[in-house]
């Protein structure tokens, strides 16, 4: 089952220039390195090796993931394809007109992103959701400043936010204020009242909220965040729970994100990349990072595209325009489900949730929940309940969080489980929340590796082979 | 087939009679029923986006895609165009590697967290620092990420960010955002061939600066030949030094950790992706000292219950999921699978490959610059300094009507001055060096 | 990178330090000393064969294909180039999959066995009859195939085998070939409309008559509407009935076992593979009566040692590596990887999408023919029948110059007659119908 | 583990015109089927599947394979790449002058192999090595047939040849004089000229033969059976022992085929498909499969290529052009390796089998073996041998044959195992050596599925999910 490290398989140093005695290198050896020394295998090793990497990987294809707010949907295989294509491989310091295709795509899904967001305008610079988020807060920042604002130094995120939320708008500067839930585990009215201020920036939310729940008094809480003259930013994690029924542009929203990775089935690759497109009303589209793609208006016949820095723009977030082959993947799945595709992805995301939540015996305490739910794992430790949860042969649910639901289980089982899988996920749960604390304790039992010692990887990290050598020399 | 010709999403696997069962369940007539949301911010509007076949959305992209023109590039700056061997996409393809997410639950990831561990040890040999992240987005967003990790480590009160003048405007204004919510400022030393003028450097450089940038090759191409200077001005003034570079510089130029450089940044994607269109791999390493301080996640050997190795993300508390507005970064989701295909193709090409794919960007530039310098009305490379894949070109015509001629003949290639071309040679096919020659010869004329 | 800029092969994983290691284990001066070939038998020359980079030879390849033509293909007759689904290409390109060898070892190939037990399976279902093999090589073989059977099975003395008098050159020149070592001889009956003459078979078929085969649909695109009676005659002669079709026309027309059919044989790569040169899967299906004399491997359920179901071969013994000369065939290597690639396709589709699939294939027959039908100058279809993806259109040009006109217009059409066309519907894209019909109403002028 | 047939996922049957009520049928009901039933599964849960399947086989990534005369290479990803070219993708109905390129890549790949095996003339129609032997075996009738030699009806094959040798010869309709080894392994020379005579149509050889052993009296055996106006044929199936060392026309065959699926690295797909073109001198060029490519003669700056039908043709083996996918890749590994690629594989292939067989503790009766090599388990069941060692994690060789070995172990380990792969091999060899019957007869142990009752899957047959289901009905 194990396999080695690859440099457990080969170390070969190779040296550079005089040193090496070969007089080959074409540089003085003051201006290069004296050796290297890496793993030389030939090809034949190199697919054992990653195939058997592969092998201890558990993946979408593996079984339901039902990860909450990850939205780990099936990743159709045909948008390989055509982000695969030799043509979408081009250089970002291309001439415009040599890459009107690249501009059309982007173009399209620029449009297509505004239409489904009810946005105005739309960025696909940022690479993943965070730096979405953190577009947001640099265009809000903007904003103010324009508008002699500047002092606004605050920005609201409710205590059950993702936590990337803080973190963007702490890295835009701003003073985070943490916003209770009210006992429905929605936004609390008052308590947001009392944190709105002439210093507010910005409130940042997510609908439906990290338990699932649809912030109801949306279109009040817009009014009290704009009364003050702050912007309402969407956190479009939870995009799948409402693609064509409801809109963030719709319900008060300036500014959203989008994760393609999880709304538009493009895969997670074991973490990245993602993209985060952000999509703004019109009073803020002159503050999106540079540059946008626009119709160039030289032909009526045929459509050309063209680069252009938005009036204030906040310049870049990305050396160039993102992760444009997550970009060609999102636009693909976007084109194959159309308008109807999107509505029943959302209808059946929210009805596998409300499924799975009726057939498991964890407590569900808020609800109406849409695409995912908050169960609490109750007496037991809901880490535990995930590790058991392994030896079923299923991925667990995220854990923990939000800490307004104690030892939570947060499940989203997304659209692409059937009725048969759903049933066998609750019966894993089921199973786990019969057996006793020191099952779960001694979990995992069946998977590749066993429980993972994560306190000593933490205090005294070895992150490099080259440290488990140097370990391997002091004893 | 569920789905594919009809209506709604063909990978939602739920028949009819499936669905109606699951209502029952869950006690609703309808899915409409599940619904919460006010009438009154419903949408009951219409995208406006058709469905389409599979095969159709596939000849979509192919038609949208075929109008970029099919050009050769020698275009660089941190997007080679080496050939990625198939090896490559095939086995990053696996779907256990492209679908599964952050390794979370260790226990049921240890080859992707294995390969990763794998790909930070890449790191450390080629830049000689002890710590290397998963990744970061890009070469820009590393650098925004040098910037903040300087403010946190740096216990003076200084707030300047020193940068090459010709830094790549991306770079440059990505790192403005990042500093933005900060007290840094961002300012330029002027340079000299693209290379470091230390003397004004020097100059420059106080006990406000906590960080200078520079560059392994420079944007202009040229070898950096005072890096180890930099390196002891930096230390003197106790400001990070933070080097841009990329892992096939790294295999033959002088190693970061010999120069002093504390923090290694740049486009690690020059392996394992194709061009794309910018789309790259933020590549992040620094010393021990601040390991603590890194933005970004970071795989680390343990053991299991069984006392057997594994490999767990650790250090996590550094992160925005635990540790929020008081995280190193606000980064999430990375850019994992890059880093795997990076390590993978580092891997194919071995360290011979490696030194080998390093030492031909700099004789196939001597070589290709020789040939263009024979030209009338052409001199190559315009720096007197090595250069490695990249230089310049002064001509005699204007520059900017010379990079229209030859990209109608199918050539991309950089104005940098009025009379000034740079080009690079590295991803250009052997066989497209003479026509590119013989392009160049004729556009000059 | 082993190897891959040396001389050697770029998939041997030794370095020379190995070598020499090994050499010394075996107590060999050198690899030469290994081969024991006598002098006069050496070869000491040159391939003349150059070596390439990976990258090289993809090139080289690619500009090699990039010659032939892009046209849109309507030729139809067992290769239709329905759209294949892009799960299929990502799934069947599994390494476990692609590169496993024969399941001579069950118990580390379960996975391969049950899915080619499931494709057994499909054909089962589509066929009526209880027995599918694994494969053969394509529809031609198998016809071979299906002769063969026939004379292992019947006990007359009869050694005709019937076809139709229109069966495609490479399927009657290869039955021939596979009968050439035995007493059959291969005979013709006459059709009408490409339909079996039943009254014309009747008078042939006699106790001499070892197997009669007819198509479904035939090779001019009608539906054969004498498949009962043609079963009947085969019964009442003792012959055997083989008939030759495809998965998708089995979808909906009648089901072979419903009409007496003994053997069934067609390219099941209709589905699973694009149109590739003629590359097949070789279809055989037969009554459990035959199961010991069929050709080709059969997997099988059985149990492990923990009586749990498992799969295996099964049925070894009519095979050539273990009855030799007296196997029930030559064929050892066979079509598995397609054979799966069809099962997955075909699992893609369901049963309602390849209902669906056949279904169009009328229609959109219909439709085409009709508004060719309405040109002036054409007239479609010309036989007054069914058509299943195919027919005949009559043109008051002479047909050759039509369809190089065509071609020249990027259409490939079959000429079947001095004024007679034959066009293919299935697998060409709706959007390319139009463009067409455009073209043929400019070249029939 | 288990994974459920599709069957057991789903059943959905489809009525079909009048039956089903809607009518929707464009056929009349006496020309259709009632109804289609089949599992009715989507996207995801196909992925799964399929995915689930391929985790219980074991392929050439997985680990070392050296199943003898089955030439188990690894498979070089590239070619997939090139087979999957969209122009790849021809009808072959087409015509000549709008497939070039197709028609060019057969024309070189023709020459290719005629260089590689000293051939003069080679068609590529045969789509696997025992379809080749029959063209072979054609040809020799059809060319003997030509010279007035019709009534020549034996064809010699060595007791230890490939079963298909035999079953191709009987296939054309000659009667198979087995020829026994002399006591070295090889052909007996004595017993050749028993079994020579005017009735002698050819003797197919393998060269080296089954044991590795390279037939040195291949002159004398060539002028032997020449001179009683045999053909001599050439199993390709040993090819890579040989390349760039030794071609079968210089040493008197007159006829070959090439298995691309061993020598040149093609995938064996879990058992087809293969390729197995065929080479012979140019006396039996006339007689070879129609259509063959040739240049056109049209155009001295750019060649065109044309099919023609060899004069004296035996007319098709196929329908078409064989398995021409395959044929490209096998092209393309040979473009990759070039000459020197291409020799240097069939050197380290009889360096590694000789090392491994150093290094076990089995016995290896005849030598000097090349490629391959035949040990004896000796006391031990060689079946019993190759079970235990799947639970080594490794491919057992081909066992029980050829049967000149008691117990034989047929051992072809190939180019591309390196030292470390051969001996950890060689240890998984070593460990079963060392263990008793018991152990064995247990075995596997630690494989997907144990050890599998074969008797009764043949004694009652079960050949598909209907045949289960009827059986459950019957219990």
């Amino acid at each position: 089952q194990y396999e080695p490290l690859l440099s457990e398989k080969d170390q070969t140093r190779v040296e550079i220039g005089g040193n090496g005695g070969d007089g080959g290198s074409p540089l003085p050896d003051d201006l290069t390195r004296d050796s290297l020394e890496l793993p030389e295998l030939s090809e034949p090793e190199l697919a054992r090796h990653y195939t058997r990497l592969s092998q201890m990987i558990y993946g979408i294809d593996s079984g339901p993931y039902p990860l909450g707010s990850c939205t780990m949907k099936y990743n159709p295989k045909f948008t390989e394809d055509v982000a695969a294509l030799p043509s979408a491989a081009v250089h970002p310091d291309r001439s415009e007109r040599s890459v009107q295709g690249t501009l059309e795509l982007m173009y399209r899904l620029q449009d297509y992103l505004g239409r489904i967001g009810g946005m105005d305008a739309v960025t696909l610079q940022p690479p993943a959701g965070a730096a979405g988020e953190f577009v947001g807060i640099r265009v809000a920042a903007a904003y103010h400043e324009h508008e002699g604002e500047g002092h606004r130094d605050e920005v609201i995120v409710p205590e059950s936010a993702h936590g990337t939320n803080f973190a963007s708008a702490a890295l835009g500067g701003y003073d985070v204020v943490s916003l209770p839930s009210d006992e429905g585990g929605r936004v609390d009215l008052e308590a947001l009242e009392a944190a709105l201020s002439e210093n507010t920036a910005a409130l940042m939310l997510t609908n439906p909220n990290t338990l699932g729940l649809f912030e109801r008094d949306i279109e009040e809480i817009a009014e009290m965040v704009h009364d003050v003259g702050g912007l309402l930013y969407y956190d479009g994690a939870n995009l799948n729970a409402l693609l064509g029924r409801a809109r963030p542009g719709d319900m008060g929203f300036d500014v959203m994100h989008y994760n393609v990775h999880k709304t538009f089935a493009t895969p997670h690759g074991g973490g990245g990349p993602g993209a985060g497109p952000v999509g703004v009303v019109d009073e803020l589209a002159p503050f999106l990072p540079a540059p946008r793609v626009r119709e160039n208006g030289a032909s009526k016949s045929e459509p050309g595209y063209e680069l252009f820095d938005p009036e204030h723009t906040i310049g870049k977030v990305h050396g160039y325009q993102g992760n444009w082959l997550v970009l060609v993947k999102a636009f693909a799945y976007i084109a194959r489900l159309g308008d109807e595709g999107l509505a029943d992805a959302s209808a059946k995301a929210v009805l596998n949730a409300n499924y799975l939540a009726s057939r498991i015996e964890y407590e569900v305490p808020y609800e109406p929940f849409h695409h995912e739910f908050v169960a609490s794992a109750g007496e037991q430790d809901a880490a535990d309940v995930a590790k058991r949860m392994l030896d079923y042969g299923v991925h667990p649910p995220t854990t923990k969080w939000p800490e307004i639901v104690p030892e939570a289980l947060m499940t989203e089982p997304t659209e692409v489980e059937g009725k048969d899988t759903l049933d066998r996920l609750a019966a894993a749960f089921n199973a786990v929340a019969d057996e006793d604390d020191e099952t779960l304790e001694a979990a995992p039992e069946r998977t590749t590796a066993r429980r993972i010692d994560q306190t000593s990887a933490a205090r005294s990290p070895r992150l490099s082979w080259q440290a488990l050598e140097s370990e391997g020399d002091d004893e | 087939m569920h789905g594919s010709d009809a209506t709604g999403s063909p990978y939602a696997p739920h028949t009819d009679d499936e669905r109606a069962r699951m209502l029952e369940a869950v006690g609703a007539g309808s899915v409409d029923d599940l619904f919460d949301i006010p009438d009154a911010v419903e949408f009951d509007g219409e995208f406006g986006i058709d469905a389409r076949s599979e095969r159709e959305t596939r000849r979509l992209v192919r038609t949208i895609l075929g109008r970029n023109d099919d050009l050769t590039e020698l275009l660089g700056r941190g997007h080679y165009g080496y050939y990625v061997p198939s090896l490559v996409d095939h086995l990053a393809d696996r779907s256990e590697f492209l679908t599964s997410y952050t390794q979370y639950q260790p226990e049921i990831s240890q080859g992707f967290l294995q390969a990763l561990f794998e790909y930070q040890s890449l790191l450390v040999e080629l830049t000689g620092l002890e710590v290397a992240n998963c990744s970061m987005y890009d070469a820009a967003t590393a650098l925004g990420e040098a910037a903040t990790l300087a403010e946190r480590v740096r216990d003076t009160s200084g707030h300047r960010v020193l940068v090459p003048d010709l830094l790549l405007e991306g770079r440059r204004s990505t790192l403005e955002n990042y500093v933005a919510g900060t007290d840094l400022a961002v300012d330029t030393y002027p340079t000299d061939d693209a290379n470091v003028d230390l003397a004004a450097l020097e100059e420059l450089i106080d006990e406000e600066c906590v960080m200078v940038y520079a560059e392994n090759p420079t944007v202009r191409g040229t070898i950096e030949e005072g890096l180890e200077s930099i390196g002891e001005l930096a230390a003197e003034r106790d400001a990070l030094f933070a080097l841009g570079t990329d892992p096939v510089a790294l295999s033959l130029l002088q190693r970061p950790a010999d120069v002093g450089a504390d923090v290694v940044v740049g486009d690690a994607s020059v392996l394992g992706l194709p061009t794309s269109y910018g789309m790259g791999l933020g590549l992040f390493a620094t010393t021990e000292d601040y390991l603590r301080q890194v933005p970004g996640r970071l795989v680390g050997a343990s053991e299991d219950a069984t006392d057997r190795r594994a490999f767990t993300l650790t250090l996590q508390t550094r992160e925005q999921h635990i540790r929020r507005e008081r995280a190193t970064s606000n980064i999430c989701t990375n850019q994992a699978w890059v880093a795997l295909r990076t390590a993978m193709h580092a891997a194919y090409l071995g360290p011979s490959g490696m030194v080998d794919l390093a030492e031909r960007g700099v004789t196939r530039a001597e070589d290709l610059a020789e040939r263009l310098d024979d030209l009338v009305g052409a001199t190559a490379p315009v720096h007197d300094r090595h250069h490695l894949r990249e230089f310049v070109i002064r001509v005699d015509q204007p520059a900017p009507a010379i990079a229209d001629d030859l990209e109608k003949r199918g050539f991309a290639v950089h104005v940098v001055g009025d009379h000034e071309l740079q080009v690079c040679v590295a991803g250009v096919p052997d066989e497209r060096i003479d026509p590119f020659v013989a392009a160049f010869r004729e556009v000059i004329r």
